[in-house]
């Protein structure tokens, strides 16, 4: 096995995700099971008619707490390597905010690494997103909406 | 000592600044540094609860001495991910 | 929601197994998350040199069960379209033999479905591999090698 | 009756054969049509506990009664995927 370093892409990025680059990275001859998981932008939130988001990320740290993420599953599960992607800027609805990729001699492992990963993601790493909906804006997170009536935290799926 | 304050998403555009630098006494904490925010705009006090608080872009808890130079950042609750 | 049978999408296929073509069938603008597994030849199997895989199906039956477990995972899970495509014939190490993507509204509904659906068809779909290793070939999932020496049943990840 | 029999992978290689119509007396149950091919080829018992059994293109149990015409699958553990 190669080290660490090696076996670990992060990437942040304005451009469209690419899967392709992830599950090209963790393929490996060793490799029996790959899992993914791309995270998309829905037309509705919690009632509302989203338009589009927009995603701002603390530069640096948010690359480190990544990096920290597909280093503790290395560690955690028999897998062989992890990519992971997020996007900045304006996403569309329907297009890619996050993608992950990890790849493992079986499956089991892959896929509760790749859950694991997205569940950390959007627990530690410094990425926030607004929701540019029918009406307003809401940065989801947190408890400031521009519509004014709009003071609850958010509540994302934790599961 | 001088100390690097940078401000991210609701915080960001409560404050109308990404960052600015801000002289604090020898000895501050980040909590130091916090209420000194929350005397000059008290409606941050609202935020308190779901803050988080980075130094050298690592978390840190409120009683984290600061050093001359440092970055401190505040971390309004992240939500990267699309919706799922 | 549409119908069951436009929410699904089987294949068979000799083709190398094409992942945009399952993650583009699954996409939906009330998607938030998507998983995707993959299923790909190791170059080792219980200790031996793997040249590579050959794959048989039941025709007909193969299809007929591929599509039970979609239509099972759609009442079991809040998801909202699932493709899946197994590869025939041979495939060569570090190729995908199996590919299987899902969309749903939330997460952990789509990493639950994609794993019982590889499970699944594991379990119950008549698909046969014949492994070529350095010194034989073996029927995975059979009592019988061509080697003579290998007479236990291969024991699959269930997990 | 007529009944179509269907081997695959390890099964079919031991016969040396993919497929056979059979002549079976009325009543016949996928278990008759078994027992009948033991017969034939001894070396088969071994295979007993983990064959399956299909017909029509659906898993059936040994005691499932044949119609004319029926399609009986023999189904020697599946093993689709990867190894994985």
């Amino acid at each position: 096995m190669t080290d660490t370093q090696q076996r670990i892409f992060c990437k942040l990025t304005s451009a469209p995700i690419d899967l392709r680059e992830l599950t090209d990275f963790v393929a490996d001859p060793g490799a029996g099971a790959m899992t993914t998981f791309i995270g998309t932008t829905r037309n509705t939130n919690d009632g509302r008619q989203v338009i589009r988001l927009e995603y701002e990320c603390y530069p640096g740290m948010a690359e480190k707490e990544m990096v920290k993420i597909a280093a503790e599953v290395l560690t955690r599960w028999p897998i062989i390597k992890v990519a992971m992607s997020h996007r900045l800027g304006q996403v569309d609805i329907g297009e890619a905010s996050v993608a992950i990729a990890v790849s493992a001699g079986h499956r089991h492992a892959a896929f509760e690494a790749c859950h694991y990963a997205i569940n950390q993601l959007k627990e530690t790493v410094p990425i926030w997103k607004k929701e540019l909906y029918e009406g307003g804006e809401l940065w989801i997170g947190s408890q400031t909406g521009t519509s004014g009536s709009l003071h609850k935290v958010q509540e994302e799926d934790r599961a | 000592m001088r100390i690097r304050l940078r401000f991210f998403a609701s915080l960001r555009e409560r404050l109308g600044r990404t960052e600015e630098v801000r002289e604090v006494p020898t000895g501050a904490t980040v909590a130091t540094v916090w209420e000194l925010l929350k005397r000059e705009r008290p409606e941050l006090a609202v935020l308190e609860r779901s803050l988080a608080f980075a130094v050298a872009q690592e978390y840190v808890d409120k009683t984290h001495p600061l050093q001359d130079n440092d970055e401190l950042a505040f971390i309004p609750p992240v939500s990267g991910g699309g919706h799922d």
